[in-house]
């Protein structure tokens, strides 16, 4: 049975035992799924919006209820009185394909995601790859889109869109390996669970490494400032959304910042321990001897620390997006290739170095523990402090080299355009010939 | 139950095939063959095979009909209607091949005849579930539950050197396509090229700029 | 994590019915290369052959047992293997289309003629 | 057993489906409809558009999908690769070590020979 139902189920089993079919309970679960994380989503538009209105020494939204709370579903209220103009040029069916793929999407990508203790929707062997192969969709539905509208800017945005998503998506990949390894199986529960005894992976130099990475892909993922070249409007309207309004163009929304939601959710997960809280913390009740807690009481607690990752996780997107103007389209491609993906493999590499030294006497003497019985002993503080050592400066060369070499062939570049002769006036029409 | 969701999803399938072989455009044909994916990695859901599903999705769905999209909007049927298509008489005699394929494929399928300790494929109802391996270690069961740890096992012991080939192999089609792919650089056809005095050696090595649509202004392409 | 065992099985469905779904999504394939002149459709039709035989290849997995001794995991890594190399021939059959759309300004198959007697 | 989950996951799709259609009826129902003759023209900042719209692409584009393709399935063989190492040592490492060396020449080819320049 799913971890969502059977969460919900022994809640429920606490107040009113009673025999439910699982069909029932599937409808139930789904009404909680699409009821709170549209809500969610709704609120961090809100949120976006006021946090950008006062970095910018603005007020933000303050007219619709009090602090503008109700903005939100003034919004959806709009949108949906909005007139829906499809293009008369437009391929109608796959028009309507299009943003209904993406806001599939998005929804699906939070299947998997933990939230605390038995409340990962489901819970999948292999639920990280079906995180990232469900989240490969969003590159389909937005060529769908730029395709259908038959429309240059539209399509130009499409082929752009789709090229950034699928050069971040490389980074953002590989730099979840670590982590796989790290925990030794695909299933975001277990990552967590190895959180717990381990701490979160973010303190550690791959780790770390990896995570920053994968901040940035994210960021990218996701068309986010400094990467919305996709909906670039000072160059090509908006992008591949531009011949979509009215409750079309409200879906693309919901998706943007639905995913905005599940990357965060996924980068606190894999990196930042989930619901944990940091590392001799979350071992508080367990060495204050107080037993079990109730199920619903550490839920309720993991489920607010995750929530304060997940905001902080989103507040330094909103950071970002405030900050930072919008980048080159073809830096953007070179940093996605020449810089992220380089790092990102080598470091796979220093992270099966960490394992080595610091992780793998633990994890095994940990399953002896399982099988014996005896107490377990944490290794000692010397064996990490090596281990810290080694890939910190494994990290720091990576990092470096990678830097080195991008000036390098920067450099060398220059010095090429800039020694090179420069054309007679008696060239001139070869070249216009050559060009044309 | 399970029956009548294999039997819906095959039709589905089916159906999925069927749109991409007539479909006459191309875009449209390639969404068709996403659906057809799709319902192939629901097959595998099916056969117990998730890890699988997810990689058939990621790779099929998330790549290579991105690739193959992409391949469709860089050649000139853009619109996806071809330009040429079989005559009728044509598509009924291949249609009439195909059948005869399946005939064939299906006669073979039923008429399958089992050995005392195989029994024959039509006759196969229940999944075996826990006999062990060659070395005895890993079960179907342990395949199932935790197909990644499994194919990692097998990759790393018994299928190594197919493994380092399919690197290889990847890197040689990198390779290959970046090449190729680069000498289509100039976007214009070899013919005219050449026709304008000068041999691809002397070609601006990253392609003319013109009709090449980047910025929006020169998105209308001068057609050759 | 608790987990809850549910007897959802799909044991249930014949061997042969997964047999009879691709044997049908090869012949469509096959119909396809034949019928479609253009190349990249070709490709396609080609992925939907290729994606039958996994299906065949991961049924006989499931289903069947192997001879004692044998690896019971062949279909699997083959089913693998045969993804990889699918994407991979995808790759290059793109590029070389590609090649030949610049050279014949076509993407018909049909028109790449050069060699014909 | 893994089906369940499958089914859920299968729920949710229907549901996300119904998520999207829903507002769409709804916009349907309730807002207004007034078809123009200038309204359904494709939008390019209010000029007619010209020329065909379905316009041929760079070559720059299909790079980097060929490039996403091979490192896609590079994951195919990374993850498999993460989740048993704990059970395997250096012996894997070496392995993975030289699977990654063969892809960096790849790599290494497409940077050098400018493929993956924008231009």
């Amino acid at each position: 049975m799913t971890d969502w139902a059977c969460a919900t189920l022994l809640f429920a089993q606490e107040i009113a035992p009673r025999e439910i079919p699982w069909l029932a309970w599937f409808l139930w679960l789904l009404i909680g799924f699409f009821g709170i994380f549209p809500g969610v989503v709704a609120y961090m538009v809100w949120a976006e919006r006021k946090v950008a209105a006062r970095f910018q020494d603005r007020i933000g939204p303050n007219r619709v209820g009090p602090l503008g709370l109700l903005q939100p579903i003034a919004d959806a209220l709009k949108l949906i009185t909005k007139e829906d103009i499809v293009p008369d040029a437009a391929d109608p069916i796959v028009h309507l394909l299009a943003p209904v793929i993406i806001l599939v999407s998005s929804f699906l990508v939070l299947a998997v995601i933990p939230f605390g203790v038995g409340l990962a929707p489901v819970n999948l062997p292999s639920g990280l790859l079906y995180l990232i192969a469900v989240s490969s969709f969003s590159a389909l539905g937005v060529f769908l889109a730029g395709w259908s509208s038959r429309n240059k800017y539209a399509l130009l945005g499409g082929m752009r869109a789709v090229a950034q998503l699928v050069s971040y998506e490389v980074p953002q990949v590989l730099s979840t390996i670590p982590v796989i390894l790290f925990t030794g199986s695909l299933s975001l529960v277990s990552m967590v669970d190895r959180q717990y005894e381990f701490g979160w992976f973010v303190f550690s130099p791959p780790g770390f490494l990896a995570f920053v990475v994968m901040t940035i892909a994210s960021i990218a993922e996701v068309n986010r400032t400094p990467f919305d070249l996709p909906e670039a409007e000072s160059e090509i309207i908006a992008g591949y959304h531009t011949e979509y309004s009215g409750m079309r163009f409200g879906l693309f929304f919901l998706a943007e910042y639905l995913s905005v939601f599940a990357v965060s959710c996924l980068g606190t997960v894999l990196f930042l321990g989930g619901g944990l809280l940091p590392f001799p913390l979350n071992r508080l009740a367990e060495w204050m001897g107080t037993g079990d807690w109730p199920a619903i009481v550490v839920n309720i607690g993991m489920v607010s620390v995750f929530s304060i990752k997940v905001l902080g996780y989103v507040f330094l997107m909103f950071w970002v997006r405030v900050t930072l103007p919008r980048m080159r389209v073809d830096r953007m491609m070179n940093f996605a290739w020449k810089y992220l993906v380089p790092l990102s493999i080598g470091n796979i590499v220093i992270a099966a170095v960490w394992f080595e030294m610091v992780l793998r006497d633990p994890i095994k003497r940990m399953a002896q523990v399982e099988i014996t019985g005896d107490e377990y002993i944490p290794p000692g503080i010397g064996v990490g402090l090596k281990g810290w050592i080694v890939t910190g400066a494994l990290v720091i060369a990576l990092f470096l080299t990678v830097l080195r070499v991008n000036r390098g062939s920067h450099a060398s570049k220059i010095k090429e355009i800039t020694e090179s002769p420069i054309p007679l006036p008696s060239e001139a029409p070869a070249l216009f010939a050559r060009a044309r | 139950m399970i029956q009548s969701i294999f039997l819906l999803f095959s039709a589905i399938g089916l159906m999925a095939a069927l749109g991409t072989v007539l479909s006459r455009n191309l875009v449209r044909a390639a969404l068709w063959l996403v659906a057809f994916f799709f319902i192939i990695a629901v097959q595998f859901v099916l056969l117990e095979a998730e890890f699988l599903a997810a990689i058939q999705v990621l790779v099929y769905i998330g790549a290579v009909a991105i690739l193959l999209l992409f391949g469709i909007m860089l050649t000139r049927n853009i619109q996806g209607d071809e330009t040429t298509s079989a005559s009728l008489n044509t598509k009924l005699i291949f249609g009439a091949l195909g059948l005869a394929l399946f005939a064939v494929l299906a006669t073979a399928i039923v008429s399958h005849k089992g050995t005392p300790e195989r029994p024959a494929w039509s006759k196969i109802q229940g999944r075996p579930d826990d006999e062990a391996g060659r070395d005895g270690v890993l079960t179907r069961k342990d395949t199932i539950n935790n197909m990644a740890k499994t194919v990692g096992d097998e990759m790393m012991t018994r299928f190594v050197i197919p493994f380092e080939i399919a690197g290889l192999l990847l890197t040689v089609a990198l390779v290959g396509a970046v090449a190729l792919a680069r000498q289509v650089g100039a976007d214009e056809p070899i013919d005219r090229v050449r026709k304008a005095g000068f041999t691809r050696d002397d070609a601006p090595a990253n392609g003319s700029p013109e009709g090449v649509a980047e910025a929006p202004g020169a998105v209308a392409s001068p057609s050759h | 994590m608790h987990t809850v065992e549910l007897p959802v099985s799909g044991s249930d469905i014949p061997l042969a019915w997964f047999l009879f779904f691709a044997a049908a999504s090869f012949s469509i394939g096959l119909f396809g290369v034949l019928v479609r002149r253009n190349a990249i459709a070709v490709l396609m039709s080609i992925e939907i052959m290729l994606n039958a035989a996994n299906i065949n290849l991961i049924a006989f997995w499931r289903y069947v047992a192997p001879p004692p001794g044998e690896g019971i995991n062949n279909g699997v890594m083959l089913a693998l293997f045969v993804i990889t190399i699918a994407a991979a021939e995808v790759a290059v059959g793109i590029a070389l289309v590609l090649l030949a759309y610049r050279r014949w300004k076509a993407a018909d198959v049909d028109r790449y003629d050069t060699l014909a007697g | 057993m893994v089906m369940l989950n499958y089914v859920f996951i299968c729920f949710l799709m229907l549901g996300a489906v119904g998520f999207a259609v829903a507002p769409l009826i709804l916009e349907r129902l309730i807002a207004p409809r007034k078809r123009g003759r200038s309204k359904g023209e494709t939008y390019e900042c209010g000029v007619l558009t010209t020329g065909e719209t379905w316009i041929r692409f760079r070559i720059q584009y299909f790079i980097y999908a060929l490039l996403f393709v091979v490192f896609d399935i590079e994951t195919v063989f990374l993850y498999p690769w993460a989740v048993s190492y704990v059970g395997l040592g250096g012996f894997a490492l070496v392995e993975m070590v030289i699977f990654l060396v063969v892809l960096l020449i790849g790599l290494i080819y497409a940077w050098a020979t400018d493929a993956l320049k924008w231009v």
